[in-house]
């Protein structure tokens, strides 16, 4: 079980980054913590594909390096997802902005209250 | 021909650059662009779809890289439906934009993308495609729900952010699952890879879970519908009718794909587990769904709440996966983006026209605006299932489909399903037309059709879109035979 | 797995469970920030350097100058204590959520093992075998991404676009006009 | 027996889908407005009077609209059970569109443009069941016939009026779901669920079980409209709708399509013999049997006229349908003749009641006494109606009360034959304390009562019609007649004097009461001949002969 834990370790951190990003997401009353909940969750996801990816004494996928490689398939949709992820965050953090301008609070549950008040 | 597939998603996004670059140039040019973008797009959507319903579907490899290497797209007669329903509301609603706004360049640009991003969704066969596009979606939908100038419209907005994030990034780590378990990313080949790891792994029931949950999420399932409410009753109207009639719609339809292409019927029958998640979601959203909207005061949170309930009927379908209920599912999928829309076009005539915005306000409508009441009833009891609105044939064909199956639980449920519809919307109806207004005159004796014009900001675009919206609701039934006989070879493929 | 990236475990989840419980949203960015640096470290060490690059850049840099700009532009709210109350129910649905994939852990394949279906699959063989010979990238990375997925490069380019012009409609501004 | 390719049947359903437009746009002119609901009242008897004489051949019209669902045509078909449906709808509704012009101006309704127009689409859809060709076609115009009649029943916009349409939208959209299940049902079990005589066939080899749950099904269905018990609370409730909507719709279109509904499912998609080896026809036969006794019990303790004529349509209704459950042929001749009937006879007793509360705004039996003195000729359409419904020769009630007897005798149902009995008992049980206030009581007795302060116009304008009418008749109502208008004509200066509400009521009508009120009187003499000559020359009228054409066909057997 050790063992397979210690093999695994890529995926069990990959999980609890997920945990943490989960709990933030869901659980923090800050609206810019939830957005960074948010950012460690898909990270989460990103560890879980590239550690799929890696093997062991393998090169980088340059191709000028000696074989054998890691997938690069895994690389290249992480490196989309990065992308989608930071423009998912300016647009909340912008979002935020606007909030805090109509409400003077980046508590959601104030704002919330208040959205339902109006 | 086959080019024609690729430029369904391209068309749009051209035109968003330029509607955005024409704004340097002109203020308020966008709509302009927006609707001559959106009739090509339409009309190419209609070659598309022509070709693939009264031939076979399409597969064009994008780039020449054939598949499983390069990204497959992929148009059959379920997505043929999406690919024409997408334009087409898309211009039904530009029409109720034009007077209704927000009329700035970037909110159309906006627009265009949504409109790519649902494109893109509808055609592609790539599971990893398919999040891109998911996630282009989601980025215009949350914006244009900001679009709105109330301070809510943020707020609803980003709680739309968070959780579908969320959803799109729970779709994310599924396919990871089935990207682990197979090293392959293209639909058509994911099914027979998983296939060959085989259904008992737990990778892949990992994987079904995640994308089904994530997918749920986006499709507003109860109990991971809380973000539809606020955002559609937090976006300007146009903005909630596009999104309500659209994006849904285009998820469930992508939840569609993934579980029959990807998963296929065979996983669902090797693994009871995976069918009763989809059955127990969809039974429990159409009931509680129904319960939801009934105790809503305000008519656009009560109509989503509605969408919960309808979408659990195509997850019921999709649960059964026979040729019958596939059938009912589209039919119900088409329908219910067209009645939905439709109804909150009208929410917004008459919040436009009168400022009613909740259910009490809607107490003798009919003597104030009959065009616009008279528009919501038809589609009212169109949804209801009246016949022979399309609503009833949808209903029909997946109650048939559960007959079928022998899911008698199910096929209990969506019958009855009628009668909660029936709960929220009847007093509705009761509402507009046997009830006075507070203040209206008793004897609105005004049956006599007046409605252009009585109320200040309501153009006959703004009423052409709703009742477009009502006559389509009923016409399309007759459109159904034929689609589902144009249906058959795509039911083939999806369910041997 | 080595020390290095024993270590470098810890310390990722170490920063990640920071940005969790600590209260002051600027010491909460900080720390978001060193958990990017160290997970761009960790992509390196899996082999995956332009991933590395592109999180030091982007999740490490732009990312958290957005957040800085944010709480320039909002508040930084005032705190005694250090750390955040405890939720319970969230921290309920993200336990289930972990103890869930606990489930898949002994079905996945070892970390590193050559004969895992990613390493194995058709796809990434036909990758590495031929992507210099088509496109004439050595970078198999770039090859994919421009070339056999480009279509998803152009998704993603959509992608910041709609961000920007997101951002416009959510400010309500007008950058272009 | 050919199958004729016409557009006779749709053009039946059409034309009066056709005025609703008209109508509403002709709102503020009301003369033009009520041209048109006569109109396509007179065009929709005309077409369907048409057909009749090829139907009685054996011909049936079909309009076929294409496919609708694979192996399901969108048809019409006027056969010899749609015809007996659609020519009683049609032939009732020119009566009644005379009569609701009367009522509504004389009550001076509100809205009645939508009302019209409500009326017009709600004969659309009870000719688009009576000439359905499957049970999807009839479920279609049995949802849209639900549509249509809501505004009716809602249209006084009280809380009760709301409230009643609420019940009658959840009852019968909740029969609606049944019929559409039971429809399902069919159509997985065989294929098809187009109406064939004696039965669908594939439906004897089908697993008995799901059979059965599909008859249930559509029985409970359509019993919701049929007002079986326990389905039937909406329909005394649907009671506060105008009363020419009653008279109609509630004793003809609505509920008997219900009826109309159960002889399909009976006749035409499982066939008698099917039900009998399916074992259903007993126990519907023992709710029909239930249904008419206890509603005739509860009948006798309603004081509100309408409430009590409501609860006699329920208990009426279980007649036609324990006719069909018996299954014999004799009875099915009874039960489908008791469906023109009891409709002849029932809307003659809404229209008097309707008439009543017009003339007098008295809706309790116990506020009429001596009302037969004031409307002598409306109470006695009334008495004879009622005569029929208790079963008494001479009236059309006896007549098919006497082939349900003789069809449940020689079926060995002796049960079900005293039900029927006890029932026609309490029949007169509670028509006749009416006819005995109405007659018997002394006016003086009421002088307090409403009717006395009532408008008074009304009654006046009934005294000059009544003039005009008894010379017709030749009976001896003159006397009556002039010494009511004497009357009118105190009354008159009473009510100015009174000044009360019903003062205005007064002024709008005195010019257009003798219209309003010939409009109304008219309608109830013509019912009530109806009812006499079904009585007495039930052979002379086309709906026996339609009747014995519909088993015959179905049973092979000719009564």
């Amino acid at each position: 079980m050790i063992a397979a834990l210690a093999d695994r370790a890529y995926f069990v951190a990959a999980f609890l980054l997920l945990g943490v990003g989960a709990y933030m997401l869901i659980g923090d009353r800050n609206l810019v913590k939830k957005v960074i909940g948010m950012n460690v969750f898909q990270s989460g996801i990103f560890l879980f594909l590239v550690a799929s990816a890696f093997v062991t004494g393998a090169s980088a996928p340059l191709l000028t390096e000696p074989a054998p490689y890691v997938s690069p398939l895994p690389h290249v949709l992480i490196l989309t997802a990065i992308v989608v992820g930071v423009s998912l965050t300016a647009v909340a953090l912008g979002l935020i902005v606007r909030i805090y301008e109509e409400y003077g609070t980046l508590r959601a549950d104030l704002v919330e209250e208040v959205g339902d008040g109006e | 021909m086959s080019d024609l597939v690729a430029l369904l998603v391209v068309v749009p996004l051209l035109g968003s650059l330029v509607a955005l670059t024409a704004g340097i140039v002109r203020d308020e040019s966008g709509w302009a662009v927006a609707l001559v973008t959106l009739a090509v797009q339409a009309a190419m959507a209609a070659t598309v779809a022509w070709s693939v319903l009264s031939g076979e579907a399409i597969s064009y490899a994008v780039g020449g890289f054939e598949p499983p290497f390069g990204i497959e797209l992929y148009v059959d007669g379920l997505s043929a439906a999406m690919v024409v329903l997408v334009p087409a509301v898309a211009l039904g609603v530009l029409a109720y934009a034009r007077r209704a706004g927000p009329r700035s360049n970037r909110f159309y640009a906006t627009y265009l993308l949504l409109v790519t991003g649902l494109t893109g969704m509808s055609v592609t066969g790539d599971a990893f495609n398919l999040y891109v596009f998911l996630e282009i979606t989601g980025l215009t939908a949350y914006a244009l729900v900001a679009s709105g100038d109330r301070g809510r419209s943020a707020v609803a907005a980003l709680k739309y952010l968070l959780v579908g994030t969320f959803g799109a990034s729970l779709y994310l780590l599924g396919i990871g699952y089935a990207y682990v378990a197979t090293g392959t990313l293209n639909m058509t080949d994911l099914a027979s890879e998983l296939a060959a790891v085989g259904y008992a792994s737990p990778l892949v029931g990992a994987a079904f879970a995640f994308v089904v949950v994530g997918l749920f999420v986006k499709v507003a399932m109860f109990p991971l519908h809380t973000w539809q409410p606020g955002a559609y009753e937090g976006a300007p109207d146009a903005v909630s009718a596009l999104i309500a009639s659209l994006v849904s719609t285009v998820s469930a339809y992508a939840l569609v794909r993934v579980v029959l292409t990807v998963f296929t019927p065979e996983y669902l029958a090797a693994v009871p587990l995976a069918r009763t998640l989809l059955a127990a979601t969809a039974a429990v959203s159409i009931v509680v769904g129904s319960l939801l909207a009934v105790s809503q005061t305000d008519i656009k949170r009560m109509l989503a709440y509605s969408s919960v309930s309808q979408f659990g009927l195509i997850v019921a379908a999709l649960s059964v996966t026979n040729g019958t209920a596939l059938v009912g599912l589209a039919v119900h999928l088409v329908g219910h983006a067209v009645m939905k829309g439709g109804l909150f076009l009208a929410a917004g005539l008459v919040s436009t026209g009168t400022g009613a915005r909740s259910v009490t306000e809607y107490d003798g409508l009919a003597g104030r605006m009959p065009v616009a009441a008279g528009t919501f009833g038809v589609l009212v009891l169109a949804m209801v299932g009246v016949p022979p609105a399309v609503g009833f044939l949808g209903k029909w064909y997946i109650v048939l489909g559960t007959l079928e199956a022998g899911a008698w639980a199910l096929a209990t449920v969506i019958l009855l399903s009628t009668l909660l519809t029936l709960a929220y919307f009847a007093r509705l109806l009761e509402r507009m037309y046997f009830r006075d207004a507070a203040e209206a005159a008793p004897d609105a004796t005004a049956v006599a059709d007046g409605g252009e014009g009585d109320a200040d900001g309501v153009s006959t675009g703004m009423y052409a879109a709703a009742v477009a919206a009502a006559l389509l609701a009923v016409a399309l039934a007759a459109a159904v035979p034929a689609y589902q006989a144009a249906l058959g070879p795509t039911v083939e493929v999806l369910l041997p | 797995m080595t020390p290095v990236e024993a270590v470098l475990l810890v310390f990722v989840l170490a920063t990640a469970v920071a940005t969790a419980v600590l209260r002051d949203v600027l010491a909460v960015i900080i720390a978001f920030a060193a958990y990017s640096l160290g997970i761009a470290v960790v992509w390196l060490l899996l082999r995956a350097p332009d991933v590395g690059l592109t999180e030091a850049a982007v999740g490490a840099g732009v990312t958290t100058l957005l957040f800085l700009l944010t709480i320039a532009k909002t508040v930084r709210p005032p705190s005694d204590e250090l750390f955040v109350d405890v939720n319970l129910p969230a921290l309920g649905v993200s336990g289930l959520l972990v103890a869930a994939l606990a489930t898949t852990l002994t079905a996945l394949p070892e970390i590193g093992s050559s004969s895992t279906p990613v390493a194995t699959s058709r796809v990434t063989n036909y990758y590495l075998d031929n992507a210099y010979a088509e496109t004439g990238v050595e970078n198999a990375v770039t090859a994919v991404l421009a070339g056999y997925r480009g279509f998803d490069t152009l998704g993603e380019a959509v992608v910041v676009f709609a961000a920007l012009i997101g951002l416009l409609v959510v400010l309500d501004r007008e950058v272009l006009a | 027996m050919t199958e004729i390719t016409s557009l006779r049947p749709l053009a039946a359903v059409l034309v009066s889908a056709a005025v609703i437009v008209p109508i509403l746009l002709s709102g503020n002119r009301p003369n033009l407005r009520e041209s048109w609901t006569g109109l396509a009242a007179l065009a929709k008897f005309a077409v369907v009077a048409s057909m009749v004489p090829a139907v009685l051949a054996g011909d049936t019209y079909v309009t076929d609209l294409g496919e609708f669902l694979p192996g399901v045509r969108f048809a019409l078909e006027a056969d010899a059970l749609g015809v007996l449906f659609g020519l009683l709808a049609s032939l009732l509704w020119i009566i009644t569109s005379s009569y609701s012009i009367g009522y509504m101006r004389g009550l001076d309704e509100h809205n009645q443009t939508r009302y019209f127009a409500a009326f017009a689409g709600s004969l659309s859809a009870a000719m688009g069941v009576a000439f359905a060709s499957n049970l999807l076609v009839l479920f279609v115009f049995y949802e849209l016939l639900t549509v249509a009649t809501y505004p009716l029943v809602a249209h006084d916009e009280t809380d009760e009026a709301r409230a009643a349409g609420r019940k009658y939208l959840a009852y019968t959209f909740g029969g609606g779901v049944a019929v559409l299940a039971g429809t399902a049902l069919v159509y997985w079990l065989t294929g098809t669920v187009a109406f064939t005589p004696g039965g669908i066939e594939a439906l004897t080899g089908a697993d008995p079980l799901f059979a059965r749950l599909a008859f249930a099904l559509l029985a409970a269905g359509f019993g919701v409209k049929a007002a079986l018990m326990p389905l039937h609370s909406w329909l005394p409730d649907a009671m506060v709708a105008p009363t020419p909507v009653s008279a109609l719709l509630h004793a003809v279109a609505v509920v008997k399509s219900g009826v109309f509904g159960i002889a399909r499912v009976v006749l035409d998609v499982f066939g008698p013999d099917a039900v009998a080896d399916l074992g259903m026809g007993l126990p519907l036969a023992a709710v029909a049997a239930f249904t008419l006794i206890v509603a005739s019990v509860i009948a006798l303790r309603q004081d509100n006229l309408k409430r009590r004529l409501a609860f006699s349509t329920v208990s009426q209704l279980s007649y036609i349908v324990l006719g069909l459950a018996v299954l014999a042929p004799t009875s099915l001749v009874g039960g489908l003749l008791h469906i023109p009937a009891h409709a002849f006879m029932k809307i003659t007793l809404f229209f008097a009641a309707g008439a009543i509360h017009v003339e007098t705004h008295t809706d309790d039996i116990s506020d009429m006494a001596g009302i037969g003195r004031r409307m002598p000729l409306t109470m006695t359409a009334f008495a004879v109606a009622a005569a029929g419904m208790a079963g008494i020769p001479l009236v059309a009630g006896f007549v098919s009360k006497y082939f349900l007897l003789i069809g449940s005798v020689s079926a060995g149902q002796t049960l079900f034959a005293v039900a029927l009995l006890v029932s026609g008992v309490m029949n007169i049980g509670y028509f006749w304390p009416v006819v005995y206030t109405a007659f018997f009581e002394t006016p003086e007795d009421s002088d307090e009562k409403p009717l006395i302060e009532g408008p008074l116009g009304g009654r006046f304008a009934w005294g000059r019609a009544a003039v005009a009418e008894a010379d017709a008749a030749g009976g001896d109502a003159p006397s009556d007649a002039v010494a009511d208008g004497g009357h009118a004509a105190d009354g008159h200066t009473d009510a100015h004097g009174h000044g009360d509400g019903h003062a205005g009521g007064w002024e709008r009508r005195s010019w257009t009461g003798g219209e309003s009120t010939w409009f109304m009187l008219g309608p109830i003499l013509a019912v009530a001949l109806g009812s006499i000559v079904l009585g007495i020359v039930p052979d002379g009228a086309v709906f026996l002969r339609v009747v014995r054409l519909v088993v015959a066909g179905v049973t092979g057997v000719t009564v």
